[in-house]
């Protein structure tokens, strides 16, 4: 078999899209599918652009009641006593509540599938009665016939805080000085390491070691080690969390909100609440936006306990500034990273400390950034060690690859330094060094086949790498990332209709179009056009366990079941045309077309046969139903021209590319769009995002004013150029899109403003205050 | 025999080893083995008889959805992970 | 949102009346941008709520010879919509078009920024530039003051109780003037001016020599900056490097900013400086008629 | 507490009356009054333009607007962008270019969208990104809204 580096490749227009979005081809390898591929309207679409789709705040219940949550105007601090007494008495009120109506928790972790939480750390966070560890964290709630009334008996809640310093960074919380936030934490040694005994603010310690470091870097000719930091930033969703909530006097919770997982909000309603996950139904409204911020239960279980309370359903909304201050941000960083290289720029070694905000309790993505430190290059010696550190500032929670934007900031600048430094290409030193199947990861892990080479190889071909970057303060970077996509729990049933549709039913919550790419496998495999599958996203009453839209798994995991429902519903039509033709089902296929075929030249078409149900038996259901573990791994490389403004230091995206490998794009069209808007919101964290926090811990910018993400008159057009290595674990090779396009752009935009201006940035955001700070810094 | 990876937290346990073939035809059979080679190494995997919470069994690079249950083939090789989460 | 009543009375009279009648707790709205966000953040607590827009006095736009007349509630987007103001008052066109997004450009009014009295009002830059004066109406009258003696404090001004600016009058443009306002913001819209400078300039008739300019900053002081010595610094001049440098250096030394989050004492001290020099050389294409390629957000 | 006033206005060319309190905004009763939920809230301070509406002819942010300011405007909300035979041509072209991804943001977007291309039917890729960054979108990069306006742009003037 060939080797990888003697294939052809090609980039060219990837069809039905604009100029700008493009794919790489291998010379005699292109995909022939009838659906997946092409560029249908999206089924939702007409309900979100007229208006008529029902978000988490869209719900209207007879009888609902409109509630507001008090918060913490501390960072730290001890709740002394909360009387609520005034607040009860406001007319218009009809529930108030604080942590005492919910049951106590105890100190037991739950496994939410992609990750576990400790019940009573999730029961403090959704209602304080013990400490605040984070201004916004919320310590009561009030029910009341309108929002406005609700405010005001909530002002009335007096609460007594016993006010404790507050700890922000990582390092400083680390120390043996620093206020210690939660004395149940000790530092669990992981994986399949021992738990420390003294309470501390470091909760997890991450550890992982592969082959020699210290000959690896002994063998090196350069040895380049860096320090970088990052601040808190948030996912920046446009809808504010919501939920509503009914306590039924039979004792059934009907909770409907806004969230990536129905079934993950199902659990921890039931767990915080004590009831059987039975008792509890989720509905999934149309959900504006999540990136990992809307897994985790907030107003959920205080919504029912008002609900109980007041016997009335009941409402709650955050604000913007609610949504800031006390969801669940990513964490600010420090990462001291460093990388050997030999004379031929050959990796040898590579070394990393990485501290990350937990927030206020235990669980940042720390360890996904241990594991994607170094994943893009088959580093042959390698040490990592990562801290999971609570601080005073909101729980941490996945932001769209968690954890593998840091470090790629860091590992892609120290390897730029090194091009630089020898004299290397990126692309060339990226071609060498590039992971392939069968090279293990640090962590031990050896990949499959991924297409991490091929995404380099898109970029040497692309326009936009042949294109010279002309003129002053210019300058173009390049880097790369990863993430691991995931599989798990997915569930689909399929009904076929009369006049020959399917309506598919399925628990993964749609957020950017995956309806669309879930359908778009079913009609595949039955041979019918996308527009014949109606998907529609059911509650937790009807239909099975599914894992939240997150991750990289839907397409992935959501399509395999559709895939399987399509497989039943094409063995069951196979033994109706066989029972129609008087034949054994074996001698009946399911062909092109979407045509069966029978013995002595019969044929029936799926239209048809559709017609014929009731007298063959009645109707026919597909079932897809898989937990699925053989998601594959990706990669992007993106390319960015800045031109960096010498006496401001604000920094201008000229053009922009992300090329990533996708294994498979099922609907091009909106895989372009989370390539695109992933970069969005990388480039935003490269250059505005930030969480500024007060020396009190007080966050003083809240809003979307000052939380500066990224305006359409920031951006310049993002160009894409799509990658299609396909994933063996998948029938169409599916690898998942969402995640990674996030992870190359910090790095991307730092590389760039070196080559613009010759200063190498190593913390984030790169705000024209520090870029410009550093400008004067190097000029004399 | 399938092989096992050794964390590198664990490997205080096997006097330094990183990776071992051991005969074991399930995850949890091979849990079993490594703790009567190493005693203690159960106990840095195991809790109440299960996988720890948010630990995970790859098999052959592919987290595997059966956990202890998860069968071994001769040449498989096993990891233990910790779950990610992701966006 | 906290409680509050509302009129909306349709002469100067009864909103006089209606301010000066409640003068701890009522607010006049205009555009209502800042007031009804200030409103539901409780950072202003007002029981009456006056919505003035619906008084005619305060919603004259008029361009003549001897001037621009200009009511405080006229909002943004008549401003920059108006060619003959748009081409004279070219500074004032420049904070109307970057005042928030689209949106709240169809309500806020040069007015109720002015009013507002934030330090980094993106328009009251370029009333002290262009010289204009302030018509507020009270229980005692009516009276004026210059665009550079009206605020006094952040959030504060000279409005006495029951008071209310009716409109901002500027004087005619000279024959070779040019007029320009530009903040330094992290992105390109939507943001908070670090730094904002507005200038005017006035050129003899060969266009080579400065007569006269007024240069004011936002965001680098309590209050929007009125800087006199970098008018002083221009005028009688040629226009040279030389002397916008040190027009340059003039305003940098007057910025008096603080550290926030927004921007450090070092980042808006030197920006002040910079901007100040990009801003005079637009001033003076315009007065030129020169093309210069300036995109809002650079 | 305040009394609540009755508002006349129009909502998408039918003439509405409501009632509202003094410190109620536009958005909250659209929303909540009147059951117009195509509005959407994603910041109340004006930053984000989810709950874009058409004034007087002019785009506004609902959550600035005190309903009772209402009294006597016209408004146009992403209800009645649509004739009744089917979708706007700017609806057509939001879908056909994949503009959205979780959609809060669309309605927003189409109706700032509706506003400048009443005002400049050929609008240049730097003044619809100009024209449009008081809309926040999170999901998409905006590339493809970009494209959806340029589509709509041409469907308009043809």
């Amino acid at each position: 078999m060939a080797t990888v580096e003697d294939r052809q490749f090609r980039v060219e227009p990837f069809p039905g899209g604009t100029p700008g979005n493009q794919r790489l081809v291998e010379e005699g390898r292109l995909p022939d599918y009838d659906v997946v591929g092409t560029r249908p309207i999206r089924h939702d679409g007409t309900d979100k652009v007229t208006g008529r789709a029902r978000y988490g705040a869209d719900i209207k219940l007879s009888g609902l009641l409109q509630g507001y949550v008090l918060r913490s105007p501390h960072a730290h601090a001890r709740i002394v006593s909360i009387d609520t007494s005034k607040a009860a008495e406001v007319p218009g009120v009809h529930a108030v509540c604080t942590n005492a109506d919910m049951p106590s928790a105890d100190h037991r972790a739950g496994d939410l599938g992609e990750g576990i939480v400790d019940w009573y750390h999730l029961n403090q966070n959704v209602l304080a009665n013990d400490k605040v560890l984070y201004t916004g964290h919320a310590v009561a709630a009030v029910a009341a016939d309108s929002v406005h009334i609700a405010e005001e008996a909530a002002r009335l809640i007096e609460v007594e805080y016993e006010v404790l310093p507050p700890v922000l960074d990582v390092r400083e919380a680390r120390g043996a000085d620093a206020p210690v936030l939660n004395d149940d934490v000790r530092t669990d040694l992981q994986p399949a390491g021992e738990t420390g005994d003294t309470p501390t603010n470091v909760a997890k310690h991450f550890h992982y070691e592969k082959g020699d470091v210290d000959a690896g870097f002994a063998a090196a000719e350069l040895v380049i080690e860096r320090e970088f930091t990052t601040e808190t930033v948030h996912q920046g969703y446009i809808e504010p969390h919501t939920a509503t909530a009914f306590w039924s006097p039979d004792g059934k919770i009907t909770v409907w909100t806004s969230t990536q997982g129905s079934f993950m909000i199902r659990m921890q309603v039931a767990e915080l609440l004590d009831v059987p996950i039975s008792k509890v139904k989720v509905v999934p409204m149309e959900i504006g936006g999540g990136f990992g911020g809307k897994i985790a239960v907030y107003l959920q279980p205080v919504a029912a306990v008002l609900s109980k309370l007041s016997g009335r359903p009941v409402k709650l909304n955050m604000d913007r500034s609610n949504v800031f201050d006390a969801t669940g941000p990513t964490p600010g960083s420090y990462m001291k990273v460093k990388i050997g290289v030999d004379a031929e720029g050959k990796i040898t070694a590579g070394e990393a400390e990485l501290l990350f905000e937990a927030g206020a309790f235990p669980g940042s993505p720390i360890n996904p950034g241990c594991m994607c430190v170094f994943a893009c290059y088959d580093v042959p010696n390698g040490r990592i060690d990562g801290y999971d550190i609570c601080v005073n500032k909101p729980r941490t929670n996945a932001y769209r690859a968690p954890g593998s934007t840091h470090v790629a900031l860091a590992t892609e600048t120290i390897v730029d330094e090194i091009c630089e430094a020898q004299g290397i290409c990126p692309v060339e030193f990226r071609l060498k060094n590039a992971v392939k199947e069968g090279d293990e990861r640090v962590d031990g892990v050896t990949y499959p086949p991924v297409g991490m080479w091929e995404t380099i190889k898109a970029v040497e071909l692309s326009d936009h790498w042949q294109s010279p970057l002309e003129g002053p303060n210019r300058g173009r970077g390049i880097a790369s990332g990863f993430w691991f996509n995931f599989g798990g729990n997915s569930v689909v049933a399929a009904t076929v209709n009369e006049d020959g549709t399917v309506s598919l039913i399925e628990g993964s919550t749609d957020i950017g179009g995956s309806r669309a790419s879930v359908a778009m496998q079913l009609a595949e495999i039955l041979g019918i056009a996308a527009e014949d599958v109606t998907p529609t996203v059911v509650d937790t009453d009807s239909i099975g366990h599914t894992d939240v839209t997150g991750g990289s798994r839907t397409c992935h995991a959501t399509g395999l079941a559709a895939i399987k429902a399509a497989e039943d519903i094409q063995a069951q039509l196979c033994q109706r045309a066989a029972m129609l033709w008087d034949v054994e089902s074996e001698q009946v296929e399911y062909g092109d077309g979407a045509t069966l075929t029978g013995p002595e030249g019969k044929t029936i078409s799926f239209q048809e046969i559709a017609g014929k149900l009731t007298q063959t038996g009645g109707p026919v259901v597909g079932r897809g139903s898989v937990n699925a573990d053989k998601h594959g791994g990706a990669f992007g490389t993106h390319i960015a021209d800045v031109e960096v403004d010498p006496d401001t230091g604000k920094v201008q995206v000229l053009r922009y590319t992300v090329v990533q490998d996708v294994g498979t794009a099922i609907h091009p069209s909106y895989v372009e769009g989370q390539m695109q808007g992933g970069a969005a919101q990388g480039i935003g964290w490269a250059l505005n995002e930030e969480y500024h926090y007060g020396d009190d811990g007080r966050l003083h910018n809240a809003s979307f004013l000052d939380y500066r993400i990224p305006t359409c008159y920031d951006l310049p057009d993002i160009e894409t150029i799509i990658v299609e290595v396909p994933n063996p674990g998948h029938p169409f090779g599916v690898r998942g899109v969402g995640e990674v396009p996030i992870v190359p752009p910090p790095a991307a935009m730092a590389n760039a403003i070196f080559r613009a201006t010759g200063v190498r940035m190593r913390s984030l955001p790169m705000s024209p205050p520090k870029v410009l700070h550093e400008l004067l810094s190097s000029d004399g | 025999m399938p092989r096992v990876h050794i964390p590198a937290p664990a490997r205080d346990l096997t006097g330094g080893e990183v990776e071992l073939e051991l005969e074991a035809t399930s995850v949890r059979r091979l849990i079993g083995a490594l703790d009567e080679r190493f005693p203690g190494f159960a106990d840095r995997v195991l809790e109440d008889g299960e996988l720890k919470p948010g630990l995970r069994v790859a098999v052959d690079g592919h987290v595997s959805a059966m956990g202890l249950l998860a069968q071994l083939e001769p040449g498989s090789q096993v990891h233990f992970l910790l779950a990610i989460g992701g966006g | 949102m906290r409680d509050f009543e509302y009129e909306a009375p349709m002469s100067l009279d009864d909103a006089v009346a209606l301010l000066s009648g409640n003068p701890a707790a009522a607010k006049p709205l205009a555009g209502g941008t800042d007031l009804i966000d200030h409103i539901r953040t409780r950072r202003l607590e007002p029981d009456l709520v006056v919505d003035v827009k619906k008084i005619p006095d305060l919603n004259v736009l008029e361009f003549g010879d001897d001037g621009l007349r200009l009511g405080a509630a006229v909002p943004c987007y008549r401003i920059y919509g108006d060619p003959q103001v748009a081409a004279a008052y070219s500074a004032l066109a420049d904070s109307c078009r970057i005042i928030g997004g689209t949106q709240i450009q169809s309500r806020a009014s040069v007015g109720g920024n002015l009013c507002n009295s934030g330090p980094a009002a993106d328009s009251t830059p370029s009333l002290i530039a262009l010289g204009a004066r302030v018509v507020i109406a009270g229980p005692g009258g009516r009276r004026e003051v210059a665009a550079e003696d009206f605020c006094t404090g952040p959030g504060q001004n000279v409005l006495e109780s029951g008071e209310l600016v009716v409109e901002i009058v500027f004087p005619a443009r000279p024959a070779v003037g040019g007029s320009h306002y530009r903040r330094f913001i992290p992105r390109n819209e939507m943001d908070i001016a670090v730094v904002g400078v507005g200038a005017a300039v006035e050129l003899d008739e060969s266009g080579q020599s400065f007569v006269s300019a007024r240069i004011a900053l936002a965001a680098v002081a309590p209050t929007p900056l009125y800087v006199e010595a970098a008018g002083a610094a221009l005028s009688g001049q040629p226009v040279s490097d030389e002397a916008i440098a040190a027009a340059a250096d003039a305003a940098r030394e007057a910025a008096t900013p603080i550290d926030d989050m927004r921007g450090t004492v070092e980042f808006r001290k030197h920006i002040s400086g910079v901007l100040t020099d990009r801003v005079i050389r637009e001033a003076v294409a315009r007065a030129r008629g020169e093309e210069t390629g300036y995109r809002i957000g650079q | 507490m305040a009394k609540q006033r009755i508002v006349s206005t129009s909502i998408n060319g039918n003439p509405v009356e409501f009632l509202a309190a003094p410190r109620q905004t536009l958005l909250e009763v659209l929303r909540d009054n009147l059951d117009l939920i195509g509005t959407k809230e994603g910041c109340s301070n004006g930053n984000c333009g989810a709950c874009t509406v058409i004034f007087n002819g002019r785009p506004v942010d609902s959550c600035l607007v005190l309903a009772v300011e209402a009294e006597g405007g016209e408004l146009e909300t992403i209800e009645g962008v649509a004739p009744t035979d089917g979708l706007h041509v700017i609806q057509d072209a939001f879908l056909g270019q994949a503009a959205l991804q979780c959609g809060i943001c669309t309605p927003g977007f189409i109706m700032s969208t509706k506003a400048l291309l009443e005002e400049n039917a050929s609008p240049s890729e730097d003044e619809i990104r100009f024209h449009l960054a008081g809309n926040l979108c999170r999901c998409t990069g905006y590339d493809k809204i970009v494209r959806a306006v340029q589509q709509a742009a041409e469907g308009v003037t043809n």
